[in-house]
């Protein structure tokens, strides 16, 4: 298997499906000409033409829009924002008419699109830009969402969006543009709303997605080194969300903490603790840890971020906390 | 024209009319619920456009949408049973008078989110134009919905990549109580496409001849290639903005100014000042359509509530 | 003291603060000739002239950022969104800028203004128009999120609201507008971010907002004929989120349900039942459940969409389940 | 023009350059994170415009900021200090290179979601006229800004309410890579503002004397009840978008052709062929400038982090 970074992952799931069917077509800001500001669809304009990639103005809320609008005629649009941040202009288009139509017609029509958003803090652009916003999206039925950590899933999943009829939020941490993983050769698709074990162990459970899945990795790695074996689940998916891998390790290791870059409050990790202790009750031993963004809009300084942020010493604090 | 056409013109008008007296009459029963907004006194507008489409040409409008929906010639039964929220209605009941939709007729709704359907208009137009048919979108909106930013998105786009819309703004003077006056920096509805390269065209739309040749010129122009097109259509409401409306933004006179102008008025004169048709052919289209309405309230009030379990369905494609 | 609707508390706590403050202006749509599309600002229009109680175009994104832009400068702008659901819109001016401007800028300026949006479902008003999002608004810092549940409440905490230094997002549920409640004559403010206790009881906790507060105390109402006593615990704030008498009181009971009328997952709920296990770990004597939305976009129709929506006999049984 | 005026006009152009110049290198060296965009090409306009307000008129762009906050007289140190995240930065290294502000010399920023700060121009421009005084706002961004719904309808409020807003498009040719043509229905910007009952004015961006006789028209216009203006800008940008911008979307000629009309060479050239300055004079400035960008690098590399509890402070007024 080969090793390659999330972005190929990323461009490789594209390209395969453009490839496959005509009626996959990507739209966005600086996708075409410019090659993708993350360089995710550099050489597609050359490969597959104007007509299937598809540069826009900086028109977030028509971007969405048009993207329903062609959805429901038959089109599989891939709509490209630059970053989440600008997916808030856009907040209607997703979560009232991508989201909302089908069934508020009734059935009648479906809308077989991705929103691509590349999104998180990290990297200095400072409050307005840094956000982590996933679970203000995934709070909305009619849409799903997911979010992956890991080159495999990326790929994986961003085919299953692509085929899913229905509308899919696929948000990209940009700090894991460059993570390498393994990736098989052939066509693979895997479930949209199935979580996933990542790593095995019995001593405690650490439930994170996509950058906050990788950190809860590192702290695990750590964590062996003092005997302490952590089981991580990965959700990938933030609607539907699938508790069974959570709630079954949780009643093997009556303990867990869940990880996300977000803000802590109304974030990923309160749905989680809720579900955890509505489904598997009596397993709780400990109160169940959340380690997540400061509650402050995120600051350009780098230590001061950074600070902000969430990183593996404060899983590992967590963990020790209710060991 | 054929006699015939002009007929079905006059019947469609006076079936929009009756059918919105028949729905503030359901309001005021409590048969209706959620937000109601009558297409009374622009009725010229739906029949005279839709008249010039297609039917492979569709059809997206605002949340004021019943003269559209039986324009389209969706049933009326179908669409008295959404007004009830029954389980027959063409949304199933879960749309409402503000959510009606027919998309096997290309008719995608009814949108209630001010401008947003501009933006849906761009993208069946797109879908169009990736596919290289010479099909076109009629995309209907009030002047209020001119002065939100979908409006601007989306009408740039359109004219960036020469999508195929034929743009139709439903000038009726009020966006609910406020003037266009106090809300668009300039009065004139065609002035704002100018900035997306089209020359734009006012059309008095209390005129149903006048609005169908405009429309046909523009789906015309549309399918030869020359861009999207816009459409000022001049009109007015005759009722409030919606049910409730405290009307204490325009005088008597200047509705009654309007009134004079009755689209139905206009077009009865015509057909019998030219000797086209009778008043009896006249009384008789009248009488078909109570009788339609009779048959369509009586269909809705007969039809079944949507059952419990709907109210997951319908929801995601792929868990079904 | 006089019983008024909270749409007058809104009204006479609005009229006061604009006699009090030069400062103080209305904005939005319809807020001025038509009076409110529902009611509040009735006779504003002539009585404070076209100055201070400003009708705007359908342009939410321009409401939004233009009170920032006057806030900043000195002015304290009421900017209403019709209905929140229109907020969606305006939803970057909202949380990016509203929210984060003075941190950005090192505190160079402060934002005091105040948005009110009538939201909630219950209308027949289709997917689109019926949403109860509080929770995404109340996820980033930067904002204050207020949501009454009584006409006293409501006229304090919006007379608070207006003279905080701070933008304030304030939600009125539109089906409590009619609710009548006791209102004291002379002027009064109530703090923000206070939580309240509404009924003392000692079996179990309900814990509410707005809305789902009504429904909470209606709840409690019956099971107090059944001999079981409810202590019901209004948030009255999202954000700050005040958690204290909840816990107080779950400390008391060792059993709580969380009501509110938006969906459940990643709800408000699931926030406070991550805090309530997190500060009353040794309390939890069952799970803590939540009523809340159906995961649904609501329907017109009345039955299904009532289906849908929270009502006291769900409370009801969601407390029968736990003790 | 006084001989001092138009040379503090060159230092402006000069200090901008020169500082954007030592930026990119700071960036190559890590020093500065996150985005950074270059001004260089666009000088005349920051500096031409800026000198002909008053110190009571506001100032507010988007993320290409540097220009405009050296040119409204913060001192270079604090701005370098802010790019570098230092606590003695502007905004105490809480916004960085996209978020400069100085209100004390009103000037709001700095801000990075195009087209947002229109909607707080618009704002600012409000209390203002509620105050009833006749201080104005310049407001600029880019050709691309021009196409998002915040433009719209910040423009189209502004004109309903006759708000004092100098309305200043940096038509620089590109929005990121997108050539004003791939993104715009119409090519030329003021056909944008006449959508907003505005006349509109083209001026050359690259001629600093044209920039400032433009603005301080349109500041006498809109002190004088004439309602917003709208002015374009036409310029270039020099460098790419930001830093790593791959440049695959324009033509070394193109760039070349424009560089040719660098606007501090037209300046320099002015002031020489006129006889106004000496190339001593110039050299004068160009060394004085030197030292103080060396002495605020030394400033920013000098001082302080962020302390880490200063995490929470600067959100809410109220609990500080
Ligand atoms: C984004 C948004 N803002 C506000 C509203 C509330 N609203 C519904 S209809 C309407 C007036 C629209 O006027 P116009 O576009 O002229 O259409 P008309 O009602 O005259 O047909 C408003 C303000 C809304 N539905 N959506
Ligand atoms: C709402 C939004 N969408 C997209 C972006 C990403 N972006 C940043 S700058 C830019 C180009 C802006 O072009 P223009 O307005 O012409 O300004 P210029 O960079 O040329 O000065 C884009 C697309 C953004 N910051 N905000
Ligand atoms: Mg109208
Ligand atoms: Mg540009």
């Amino acid at each position: 298997m080969a090793r390659i970074t999330m972005r190929q992952a990323i461009t490789d799931a594209l390209r395969e499906e453009m490839l496959r069917d005509e009626n996959v077509f990507i739209m966005g800001q600086e996708v075409g000409v410019w090659g993708g500001t993350y360089a995710v669809t550099r050489g597609f304009y050359d490969e597959f033409g104007p007509r299937r990639v598809r540069d826009t103005p900086i028109s977030e809320m028509v971007i969405g829009g048009a993207a329903v609008g062609a959805a429901m005629n038959g089109l599989r649009p891939v709509a490209e924002f630059m970053t989440i941040n600008f997916a808030f202009v856009a907040f209607d288009a997703i979560v009232n008419h991508a989201a909302k139509l089908r069934s508020m017609f009734g059935g009648q029509m479906k809308v077989p699109l991705v929103f691509r958003a590349p999104g998180g803090g990290g990297r200095q652009l400072g409050a307005t830009h840094s956000h982590t916003p996933d679970v203000i999206f995934a709070h909305f039925p009619g849409l799903k969402v997911v979010s992956p950590a890991t080159p495999y899933d990326a790929k994986g999943l961003l085919k299953a969006a692509i085929r899913s009829d229905d509308p899919v939020l696929f948000i990209e941490h940009a700090t894991l543009y460059q993570l390498r993983g393994e990736v098989p050769e052939g066509e693979y698709l895997l479930p949209i709303g199935k979580a996933d074990v990542k790593r095995e162990g019995s001593d405690v459970t650490l439930i994170g997605y996509a950058q906050g899945l990788q950190v809860a990795m590192e702290a695990a790695t750590d964590l062996a080194k003092e005997g302490i074996e952590a089981e991580v689940v990965d959700l990938r998916a933030l609607r539907p969300l699938d508790m069974g891998p959570a709630v079954a390790s949780f009643q093997k290791t009556f303990k867990a903490v869940v990880v996300e870059e977000g803000h802590r409050s109304y974030g990923i990790g309160a749905e989680v603790v809720a579900r955890l202790q509505e489904e598997a009750f009596d397993y709780m031993d400990a109160p169940i840890k959340r380690v997540a963004q400061h509650e402050v809009p995120l600051p350009y300084s780098r230590e001061l971020e950074q600070a902000a942020l969430i990183n593996k010493q404060r899983v590992i604090d967590a963990v020790k906390e209710i060991l | 024209m054929e006699k015939a056409t002009l007929l079905e013109w006059y019947r469609q008008m006076v079936l929009i009319r009756r059918f919105e007296q028949k729905c503030a009459e359901l309001y005021q029963l409590g048969k209706i619920g959620g937000f109601l907004h009558l297409y009374i006194g622009q009725e010229a507008i739906a029949v005279g456009s839709i008249a010039a489409r297609r039917a492979a040409d569709h059809v997206i409008t605002a949340y004021r949408d019943h003269g559209h929906a039986l324009a389209v010639g969706t049933e009326t039964k179908y669409i008295m049973a959404e007004m009830l929220g029954k389980a027959t209605g063409v949304s199933k009941g879960k749309g409402g008078s503000m959510h009606l939709a027919d998309v096997s007729r290309n008719f995608w709704g009814g949108h209630a989110v001010v401008g947003a359907h501009l933006s849906l208009a761009v993208g069946l137009a797109l879908s169009e134009s990736y596919r290289g048919t010479d099909n076109a979108v009629l995309c209907y909106f009030g002047d209020g919905a001119t002065n939100i930013g979908y409006f601007h998105e989306s009408l740039n786009l359109a004219g960036v990549w020469q999508l195929p819309v034929v743009w139709i703004c439903e000038n009726n003077q009020y966006g609910m109580g406020t003037a266009v006056d106090r809300a668009s920096a300039v009065s004139e509805m065609i002035r704002k496409a100018h900035a997306y390269g089209m020359e734009g065209k006012q059309v008095d739309g209390m005129n149903v001849f006048a609005v169908y040749e405009a429309t046909k010129a523009a789906l015309q122009a549309v399918r030869d290639g020359a861009g999207p097109q816009f459409l000022e259509m001049i009109t007015y409401r005759f009722e409030g903005h919606s049910m409730g409306d405290p009307l204490r933004y325009r005088t008597k006179d200047e509705v009654e100014k309007w009134r004079a102008d009755d689209p139905i008025g206009i077009l009865e004169r015509h057909l019998l000042e030219q000797g086209i048709a009778t008043q009896q052919e006249l009384d008789q289209v009248d009488t078909a359509v109570d009788a339609e309405l009779a048959a369509a309230v009586q269909f809705a009030e007969e039809s079944p509530l949507p059952a419990l379990e709907k109210l997951y369905t319908d929801i995601y494609v792929d868990s079904e």
